[in-house]
C-alpha cells in the first residue's frame, strides 16, 4: 500500500548502508532528488544498480555512497564521460568501486527476470565479447530443443528501486509515460519502491494500456517537482542540457566537485532548496 | 582534402547516409550515427525506419537528439516501447536491417571496444563508459555499420577489449546467430568486410584521399579490394539538408543553454 | 510494408493448406472474419495455434480445416463446450485433430520467446501437472546460477498471424487497446501477418505507449466492420452473447451445424454477406 | 437444508467470499469464484484488487463478466496489461494473494482435473477446455481457494488427469516455488489443508449440513477437523449485495439477449 511522506522520510525508511538499489530512469524520469537526498543522509556500501548511470550516480560514486555498480553504460549523455565514476574505477578515489558489467539487453532481461519471479533469463548476448570473461554472472547455457547456446544472466532484484514519474493520484496509482525504460521492470524486480513524482492529481486520466504501477506494488509516493532535473519530465519540462555540460567542469576537478556537492548538497535540506541554491549561483554567474 | 566546400567529417557523415536504403529498419547510437541515418530520412530514404533503445520506433526528429532519449525522439516515434520490449521483440526478434555504431577503438574484422583503453580490466588507464547497446546490436541486426573518424588510435591491431562482436569465432557448437556484413565509414574512406574472412577492405576513397593516406592512418595492415572506388563528393542538396539539420539542432540546444 | 487489400485476397496469399497459422485474440478483438474466410476457401490440414480456441476455431475444426491444434484453453466463454473441438478429439469427426496442450503461461511465453527471436522460454510452470507426459514440447532445464528446475517450452512461430483490431491508419500502423491479450506477442512472432481492422482512419491518435503494430510488420491490412462479432471491439461494438448461447445449439448437431454453415459461410461471398444472412435468419425467427 | 432463506448456491459463494480479506490481490476464475470475489468486493473487502487473466488489473465491474476478457473488466480496472505481462509479472512475480479457481473435478489434496473425464488422454469420454491459467495459479499464489459443487462426481478419490497440482512432490532435488494452503468451499463445506499432509480437512459445515451428509458426497475417505465449526448463514447485507449484482448481471446480459 503506498504512503504519501516526504522524500527524506522515504529515503529514511528504505534505504540503508549496505544494500543493492536501483535508482531507473532511461535518459528520462531520472531519480536526481532521490540520489541526492542518499547523499545528503551519508549511505555508505551501497551496491548501486543502473543501466545508464548518468549525473546523479557520478555525484553518489564521487561522494562515497557506494562499494559497487552494476550497469551497462556510463556516461553524461551527450556531454561526455562521468569524472567521478572514471576516477573511482582508475584511481580507487574516494574508495574501491567494484564492478559488475553487462549489456543493456542483458540488464534489461535481467530486470525482466526480477519482475517475473524467474532466477534468471536467457539472451543471444556476447557472442565473441570479453565481458564474459571477467563477469562470473555472465554465463551460457543450452536450448532444450534446438541444442543452440544462449547467454544466461541472473535475475536482479534490488533490496529497493526508486523511480520519478510524472503524476500519482490520491490512492498511489502511478502513471509513467514518454519514454517508460525499465521503470516498470525495475520497480516489480524490487522488494520495495520509491516512486518520486512531478505531482499527486486528483486522476490520472490514464489511457487503458498505460503504464501504470498500481499503488499496491509502491511503497512510498513523494511529491518532488523537479524531481528529474536535470534530465527531464515528458510534459513536464525539458531537459537542462546547459547544466550536463556544466558539469563536466564541476565534476573534472575533485576539489570543485566536493566543494560544489558540500554548498549545493549537504548543505541544503531539500531538493527544493538544492535548486533554490543553484538558482543563486547562477544569477551570481550571470551578474558577476 | 583540397576541395574546401565541404568538411571531412561531412563527407563521413553524407556517406555513411547513403548507405541508409529507403524502407531499411535503423537501429541508431547517438551521434554520428544518428546525424548519418537522419541525413538519410531527410534525402533519398524518407521511409526508413529509425529505432532509439530507448524504445522509440520510427523516431522523425526535427533536431538531433543530444542523448538516446530525448523527448523529440518520443514525441516524433509511431510508438514508444519499454526499454526490455525495444531489445527483446525488435532487435534480438531481428527486425533491424542495419545497426548504426560508433566506438572508440574498431580492429580489422569491425569488432568494438567502448569499455577501456589501456592499463588491465581492472585497473584500466581510462575507463570508458562499456556497452551499451552494442554487443547485440552487432549478433541481432543484418548488417553493421560503424562510423567514426580515422586514426591510429581507433582503427588498431590490437583492441584493448573486445566489448562487441558477433563472430562465432569460440566455438563450432555454439550455433547462435552470428553478425553480418560490416561497412566502415571514416573521414578518408569506406570500407567493407569481405563475406569469406569478416576482414575489413578498403573498398572507397572519399575524394582526393589518397591508399597512402588510409594506410598510414590505419593501424593494421589494410587489405584494398580489387574493385576500389572513389565515393561521390557531397552534393549541394546532401550539404544544404546536413547543414540546416546541424544548425537546427545547435540552435535548439543553445537555446536551452541560454536559459541556465 | 503493409498493403491494403479485401480479405479474401489476403488470406488466399497467405493462408495454404499445410501451414502453421494463429489467429489471436483474447476474447477480445477475436478475428472470426478471416477464420470464416479461410473455411469459404476450403483449406486443409492447417495447424491450428491459438490460446483460447472458442466459436470460430470451432468452426474451422468442424469444417475439417485442421489436423492440428496447439492451445490451452478451448471452450465457448460463458456458455461452455465447443462441440466441433470436442467431437474431433472424442470422435475423430470430421478428422483426426493432433493436439498439443500447454498452459496459458506457457503459451504466452512460447509467443514471447518467437517474438524475441529466442528458440525457447521459460516459466515456473507445470509442477505435479501431468500435462508434460502428453506433450514432449514441455522439458525441464535447470537454472546456470541457482539450480532450481524450471519448465522450458519451444517458441511459436507460426507461418501466419491473424488478428482483429480497433483502426490502421493510411500506412499501415495498427492500433489496438483495451485488452489487448498476446496480439502483438503472436504478430511478431510469426513470418507473416493479416489485421483486419473495424477502420482506416487518417491518424490513430494514439497515446504514445498504446500497443501499436508499425506497418512494416505486417504484411496485409483488410477494413472487415464487425470482424470480431460475436466477440467484441472495444470502443466499436459489444460482444453478442446471444449468438454465443445460440452457438452451443448449432454446433451440438453434425447435421445443424453443416447445414448452418453451408447457408451462411459457404454460401456467401464474404463476412458482409455472412452478417447479412445471419439478420435475414434473425428475421425470420422473430416473425415466425 | 431447511432454512429457506438462501440457496446452498448463494451460501457457497457468500462462504468464498468471506474468505477474501481487504487489501488482498486475488486472481480470479471466470464464474462463482467471480462472484464471490466481487461480492467481497462489495461488502466487507472494498480494497480488494482482483485480478483477471485477460490483462485487467483492479478490476471492480458493476455487473459480473460471462468471460475472462469482458469489456466491463477493462472499462473499471486500474490498467490493463498484455497476457504475457499477467503471467509473468503479476502471477509468476509472486503478487497474487490468493488463486481463486472452479474446477470439473478436485482430489483430496486439492489437485485440479480441467482435461478430460474417462477414456485415456489421447481417446477421452469427455473432452474438458483444458488448463487455461490454472497450473501456474496453483504454484504462483499464495494460497488457493476453489469453488464447487459438492458432489461424488467432483470431489474424487482418482483424478481422471492431474491438470494442475503445484505440489513439489516429483524430485526433491527441484526447488521451484510449491504450493500454498488451499481452501475447498462447496455448497456443504468448507475444507482446508492440512500443513503437513497437504490433505484437505473438514473444517466447517455449512448451516443444517451434517459430517454424514458431507461424507456420503464426497469421493475419498474423508478427514474431520478436531475444531469443526459450523459458518454463520448469510447475512442480510451479504444475501441482498449478493442478489442485487447477480440481479443487475442477468439485466445485463439478457439485455443484449433481447437484441439478438
Amino acid at each position: 500500500m503506498a504512503e504519501f511522506c516526504n522524500l527524506r522520510d522515504a529515503v529514511s525508511a528504505l534505504v540503508k548502508d549496505d544494500i543493492m538499489i536501483a535508482l531507473e530512469g532511461f535518459t528520462h524520469l531520472i531519480p536526481t532528488a532521490a540520489g541526492q537526498e542518499i547523499i545528503r543522509q551519508r549511505r555508505r556500501n551501497l551496491h548501486l544498480v543502473r543501466m545508464t548511470p548518468d549525473i546523479v550516480y557520478d555525484q553518489m560514486i564521487g561522494m562515497g555512497c557506494a562499494k559497487r555498480l552494476t550497469f551497462s553504460w556510463g556516461g553524461n549523455p551527450g556531454v561526455g564521460s562521468l569524472h567521478r565514476f572514471r576516477e573511482a574505477i582508475q584511481s580507487g578515489f574516494p574508495n574501491h568501486l567494484a564492478i559488475e558489467e553487462h549489456s543493456h539487453a542483458d540488464m534489461a532481461a535481467r530486470y525482466q527476470a526480477g519482475a517475473s519471479g524467474l532466477p534468471f533469463a536467457i539472451l543471444r548476448g556476447y557472442v565473441g565479447s570479453d565481458l564474459p570473461l571477467h563477469n562470473s554472472n555472465i554465463r551460457f547455457i543450452d536450448c532444450p530443443f534446438t541444442g543452440e547456446t544462449l547467454a544466461a544472466t541472473p535475475a536482479l532484484s534490488p533490496d529497493v528501486t526508486i523511480i520519478h514519474a510524472q503524476c500519482a493520484d490520491q490512492r498511489g496509482n502511478v502513471l509513467i509515460h514518454g519514454i517508460i525504460g525499465i521503470q516498470k521492470e525495475a520497480a516489480l524486480a524490487a522488494r520495495h519502491v520509491i516512486v518520486t513524482v512531478e505531482k499527486i492529481v486528483d486522476s490520472l486520466n490514464a489511457p487503458v494500456n498505460a503504464c501504470i504501477l498500481p499503488h499496491w506494488v509502491v511503497d512510498y509516493v513523494c511529491e518532488v517537482p523537479g524531481g528529474a532535473h536535470p534530465s527531464y519530465a515528458h510534459g513536464y519540462y525539458e531537459r537542462d542540457n546547459a547544466f550536463c555540460k556544466r558539469w563536466d567542469g564541476i565534476s573534472k576537478d575533485r576539489e570543485l566537485f566536493l566543494a560544489w556537492m558540500e554548498r549545493h548538497i549537504l548543505n541544503t535540506g531539500d531538493f527544493a532548496e538544492f535548486r533554490a541554491s543553484l538558482e543563486a549561483e547562477n544569477h551570481l554567474d550571470l551578474s558577476a | 582534402m583540397s576541395d574546401q566546400r565541404y568538411t571531412a567529417s561531412e563527407m563521413m557523415t553524407i556517406v555513411a547516409a547513403r548507405g541508409v536504403t529507403n524502407h531499411t529498419v535503423c537501429f541508431v547510437g547517438i551521434g554520428i550515427p544518428s546525424a548519418a541515418a537522419n541525413l538519410a530520412r531527410l534525402t533519398h530514404a524518407p521511409d526508413v525506419v529509425l529505432i532509439y533503445e530507448s524504445g522509440t520506433i520510427g523516431a522523425k526528429p526535427t533536431v538531433l537528439p543530444l542523448s538516446i532519449g530525448d523527448g523529440e525522439l518520443a514525441e516524433t516515434a509511431d510508438t514508444v516501447v519499454s526499454v526490455p520490449e525495444i531489445f527483446r521483440y525488435w532487435l534480438q526478434g531481428g527486425r533491424v536491417d542495419v545497426g548504426f555504431l560508433g566506438a572508440a577503438q574498431v580492429d580489422k574484422y569491425g569488432r568494438l571496444n567502448t569499455t577501456i583503453i589501456g592499463g588491465s580490466y581492472e585497473k584500466p588507464k581510462v575507463r570508458l563508459p562499456g556497452a551499451g547497446g552494442a554487443p547485440e546490436i552487432a549478433t541481432s541486426a543484418r548488417e553493421v555499420w560503424l562510423v567514426l573518424k580515422h586514426s591510429k588510435r581507433t582503427l588498431v591491431d590490437q583492441l584493448s577489449f573486445v566489448t562487441s562482436s558477433g563472430y562465432l569465432d569460440r566455438s563450432d557448437s555454439r550455433r547462435a546467430r552470428g553478425r553480418g556484413r560490416t561497412t566502415l565509414v571514416t573521414d578518408l574512406c569506406v570500407m567493407r568486410s569481405d563475406p569469406e574472412t569478416n576482414e575489413l577492405v578498403l573498398s572507397a576513397l572519399h575524394p582526393h584521399v589518397t591508399v597512402e593516406q588510409v594506410r598510414e592512418h590505419t593501424g593494421w595492415k589494410l587489405r584494398v579490394s580489387d574493385e576500389l572506388t572513389i565515393s561521390d563528393p557531397p552534393t549541394e542538396n546532401e550539404l544544404y539538408v546536413l547543414r540546416d539539420l546541424q544548425e537546427r539542432t545547435l540552435r535548439a540546444h543553445d537555446g536551452e543553454a541560454v536559459n541556465e
